[in-house]
């Protein structure tokens, strides 16, 4: 936190700016850390975030590679090793299965197979989800799969502050953090206090405080979930929403806490249902709050199909505001 | 204007070119009215590639594609109705609305996607390819890529077990120059490549890309080779993209220069040049099939305007088949 | 089933051998099934499966291909909408991660963006898990990561009956299915019917019935949940033993009905627990079977480790019979 | 027997063969006395190429090898009794018991494993080589991998980009002919490795393995280039594993005949006869230096045998790192 007295001065900014912000004040204030990864330099970011940083840091720190997931995820590993702290961006989750074998058979296992010798300093940032008829090869959400593997480290930033202030605390992380940022929020404005505050990797965030029910999400389900919170404030159903902002490590504690106030819990996940990451928490709830629970746990998460083009389609696939509200008057006993 | 079998199929092709550009610009105008969504990649400057090689290829061949696939499918024979519906998210597209600008497929027409993972389509179009050796079916298998594809592990996986295998794929290497912002110098050590292609043991050319007539030609006779069982061939097809790469690309990386010197080459003006300088097209010709091509893509629009949507209650049908393939 | 009259005659075989015999007897069935992995010809299978099936079906359909995950599963796909009916054996499920673009983007996809113009009948062969102090890179469960996706079905043989069984109704089906081999099973043997009774892919199967509580398990932890409820019983604990069989598309209503029966539950999962398998499993039965649980549902899943190498690491890494007998002693309260 | 500096050296080279090859022998006997688990690769016939690459490579150049690596790791000077104690699944290990014989790591000799996934290590290499590049440190990352490995994505797209941004990575293609069963002519369509390797425009020649000073001297030309900021170098080395590939390989792909064929060309025979002609090396000298590595071996598997076990309770140590590196 910091130590201002004086009232901060507030900007006004986007997610994706903050997220470049973050990415300049890290290279500004550390030589070891770079950026690599497709379109990152000349074209500016596929989705725009790293525009502007070739000028000011030149294209030995900010790298276009070749489209070769593999290697350049594989070169992040291998330069963090080698003492540098790179920030590798893949384009988005679908296209970081080219370099799933490099993440989870390279990132998350070689430390613990060397006995600890040396550490994976790694961040890798990339772009998930669905909501902008990108069709099935675009739109999946598979942060959870990450955040099954022990050695890796998994945020979602859901917030601007969050954009802004996690990728330091990444950064300092000796271990590979993988950052994922939702696709339907580099476009989300908001103010940021001036300087921006540290932000610690400390845990869920409770968004909105409430006594009736706990909403769980993360990353792009956030604004879902207030939405939802908001409506069901109308008709008099208080929700809390629990924004975990990590996946792994996974805020148990908190989670458990807000259950143990409410009592009732939706998980929103915009990954398919079966095997979904809603399961995890679903399951730590039901597990380890059995005797707290007044009703089932409730998921609201895709549909399983590959995610369809039409927007109509697509939207019927995908949690809705409208959704958790349903799932969140059955919890209290007011569904159909 | 004396018409022959020669001077038919030119016009065939220039009739081609005409509607396939005539389709992207009207693709321009539709995203900006919000009639189409997603990601949309255009094929202007590309587009003697398709129609060139699509009039080497047999029925039975089959065809793999990209997400910058408009002019594939259309000049396979995919209707430009079906395409468009299809963008418009309808459900009489080609894929019912489900896939979008990136994902036209069409199998009566054997065009097989519409692929948007970079790479993605080529070990597909092995195992067709593969598929048909097995069956002993003197099919081709052409396969379109982008040259950025070329530094993915997936093409040299898939060019390695082609050539062991002497399957019957055509690589066709749409080499525009630049992969989203990345020039190709930026991309690949070896930037000769037909000369990368060629280290894997199969013959390679590189050809004109601008010239629909060159493109025809190394094309049969690539197809010829394949079909004749010698094994795949890779033809690179250097060529130009006119617009951005995408409809949110905002085109910092090239210089307005070097798209202009690209577009003296436009085959849409050199091509129906040299068809006046052979006595084969004039004036009113090129209106009529101006005039052919705006109307169809017209009709086009409008049918897709006119189309229904899927209902929601079928979004989950296709994830599984429904019965056993034959 | 059969309708032999007579008793069968029954033949003492391996799971690795049941496994050979159904691709045999597929290969002579159908014209258009081939085999094809690295190393299943001239070597006879990295795990000896596809021994001297060279010999009788010669190298056009008993392909031995180059190291290249990506393109000889892609080639299966291919091939498959091509009209044959491959067989792709991928060694092991650590390396499947290099083709796992072509399955999730390629092979589950493809057939829902076409509108469902044309199918993929394809299957996938795979070994999975740990057990065999083979360390971290070769010893991860993830058939769960493939049952998350829809477009795929996943199968998990636990029996020589299944090994010998799933393979003529997994390549009639019109659909990608993977089969999961877990490599502890190889060399399990036991009894078959001569010839072997048709397997129907109709759901899990209760291996053991019991009253007190249900334990969920497949592939390789079946043979352990089997042994912790044969100890079970010598403390008067009666539990039944489901066999998923498959986990996509999972049996929920044969979950549910044994739990419905007994009230309480023990998910068995050799992946990591966060986002298990078994969380979904949990997950399921808490939230459908709310009111019918008498206690929380335990899960017995690997700890959070790449797992180790040496044997007591990996012995205290992965599920046991004791753990498992430990975790149903807690849902009967007589846990410690 | 007239020492000098070349015959000192020479010893050297002899030594390191000798004790790999002791080594190797020794894991096989506690391979079946179950002292030694799950897969076991032995580097026999193989010997000269780690021997005689690492004399040519300096301390703080980087080495990342294959699960095949036991020799890798000797000749790099991770002690034998480290070694061993590994392969044992103790706390003495190189690693804690936690890798095993596949995945030896000795960072303190820049040795970074041990990597069992087939072309895994390569993009790992050129990672370490950027990161030198990055700092200005004129070091080498030395890439050991198999022929097998020049078949997978994972391999072209760390050569196109090791050349690409000519970074300091020494491939190190150690073609034994064989990956598994699979003989090399049946993996690559072009079986010529220097040559493939040379299309990604960077400096590629074959060496012979067996012959271990030709490994030094090529491998010592190769650093110096790629020390010296000439980008990339990929060196194939010929050779051939005597042994099946893992202890549970029936070895049925190949004929006795080969095999007897290359055993004639044993650097462990060779080496000392060469030796021996240039006046180098007595029958004394030569059973001392089996003797010393008689005893180094034996000690190593008394090491390993008294070693301990890691408690269970740190199970779960070092999944994270504990503190920030520095
Ligand atoms: C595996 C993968 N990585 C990244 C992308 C994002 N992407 C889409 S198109 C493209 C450029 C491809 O360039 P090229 O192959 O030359 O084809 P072109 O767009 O020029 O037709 C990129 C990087 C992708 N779709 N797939
Ligand atoms: C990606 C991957 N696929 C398959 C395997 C199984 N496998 C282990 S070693 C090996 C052969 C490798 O041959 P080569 O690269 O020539 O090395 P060699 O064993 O001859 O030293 C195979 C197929 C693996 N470890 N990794
Ligand atoms: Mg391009
Ligand atoms: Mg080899």
């Amino acid at each position: 936190m910091s130590e201002t007295t004086a009232t901060p001065t507030r900007t006004t900014t986007t997610y994706r700016a903050a997220l470049r912000e973050a990415i300049r004040e890290a290279m500004r204030a550390d030589e070891r850390v770079f950026l690599m990864g497709e379109d990152v330099g000349r074209y500016g970011g596929s989705f725009g975030v790293s525009r502007d940083l070739l000028a000011e840091f030149g294209p030995e720190r900010i790298r276009d590679t070749p489209l070769s997931e593999s290697v350049f995820v594989g070169a992040g590993i291998g330069a963090a090793i080698g003492g540098m702290r790179p920030i590798v961006e893949v384009m988005t989750v679908n296209f970081s299965l080219l370099a799933l074998d490099q993440i989870v058979n390279g990132a998350a296992a070689l430390p613990h197979m060397s006995g600890g010798q040396f550490s994976i300093p790694l961040v890798i940032r990339m772009t998930t989800g669905a909501g902008r008829q990108l069709a099935a090869q675009h739109s999946h959400s598979l942060e959870h799969w990450y955040a099954h593997v022990p050695g890796l480290k998994v945020l979602t930033p859901a917030t601007i502050e969050d954009a802004r202030g996690m990728l330091a605390p990444a950064l300092a992380d000796p271990n590979p953090v993988l950052i994922f940022e939702h696709g339907s929020l580099y476009n989300a404005e908001g103010e940021l206090p001036d300087p921006p505050p540290a932000v610690p990797l400390d845990g869920a965030a409770v968004r909105r405080a409430g006594g009736d029910l706990t909403i769980v999400a993360w990353g792009g389900s956030l604004p879902k979930a207030l939405a939802a919170a908001h409506t069901l404030a109308g008709e008099e159903i208080d929700a809390e929403v629990l924004d975990l902002r990590a996946l792994r490590p996974l805020d148990t504690t908190a989670i458990l806490a807000s259950v143990a106030r409410t009592h009732r819990a939706v998980v929103v996940d915009e990954a398919w249902r079966t095997g979904s990451f809603a399961a995890e928490i679903s399951a730590r709830v039901a597990e380890d709050a059995f005797y707290e629970l007044d009703a089932p746990v409730e998921r609201v998460c895709s549909r399983e199909v590959p995610i369809p083009y039409a927007k109509h389609l697509e939207d019927a696939a995908l949690p809705s505001a409208e959704r958790i509200v349903a799932a969140a008057r059955r919890t209290v006993g007011r569904g159909g | 204007m004396s018409a022959s079998p020669q001077s038919e199929h030119a016009l065939g092709l220039l009739r081609q070119l005409l509607r396939i550009r005539r389709f992207e610009e009207a693709c321009v105008e539709l995203y900006s009215a919000t009639k189409i969504r997603g990601f949309l990649h255009l094929y202007i400057g590309q587009e003697a590639i398709a129609a060139g090689a699509m009039a080497a290829l047999e029925p039975d061949d089959a065809v793999v594609a990209t997400y910058r696939e408009h002019g594939h499918a259309l000049a396979r024979g995919v209707p430009a109705s079906a395409v468009m519906a299809e963008m418009f998210g309808r459900a009489e597209g080609c894929c019912r609305g489900r896939g979008g600008s990136m994902h036209l497929f069409d199998v009566s027409r054997r065009l097989y996607g519409g692929n948007a993972i970079v790479g993605g389509g080529l070990p597909i179009a092995v195992g067709l390819a593969l598929a048909d050796a097995l069956q002993h079916r003197p099919r081709v298998t052409a396969c379109f890529f982008g040259e950025g594809a070329v530094a993915e592990g997936e093409f040299h996986e898939s060019l390695n077990l082609a050539a062991l295998w002497r399957l019957p794929v055509l690589f066709l290497c749409e080499n525009n120059r630049y992969a989203m912002g990345t020039a190709l110098e930026r991309s690949e050590s070896e930037t000769d490549l037909a000369l990368k292609a060629a280290s894997y043991e199969l013959p390679a050319w590189p050809v004109d890309g601008m010239d629909v007539e060159a493109v025809e030609a190394t094309v049969r006779r690539a197809a010829a080779m394949v079909r004749g069982g010698e094994g795949p061939v890779f033809v690179e097809l250097r060529t130009y993209r006119f617009r951005a790469h995408s409809m949110y690309d905002p085109d910092l990386y090239r210089s307005k220069e070097e798209i202009a010197r690209w577009r003296e080459r436009d085959p849409l003006t050199t091509y129906p040049a040299l068809l006046r300088e052979r006595g084969w097209l004039g004036d009113d010709a090129l209106a009529a099939l101006k005039a052919e091509a705006d109307r169809e893509i017209a009709d086009a629009i409008a049918f897709a305007e006119a189309g229904t949507q899927e209902p929601v209650a079928d979004l989950e049908r296709f994830v599984y088949a429904e019965e056993l393939p034959s």
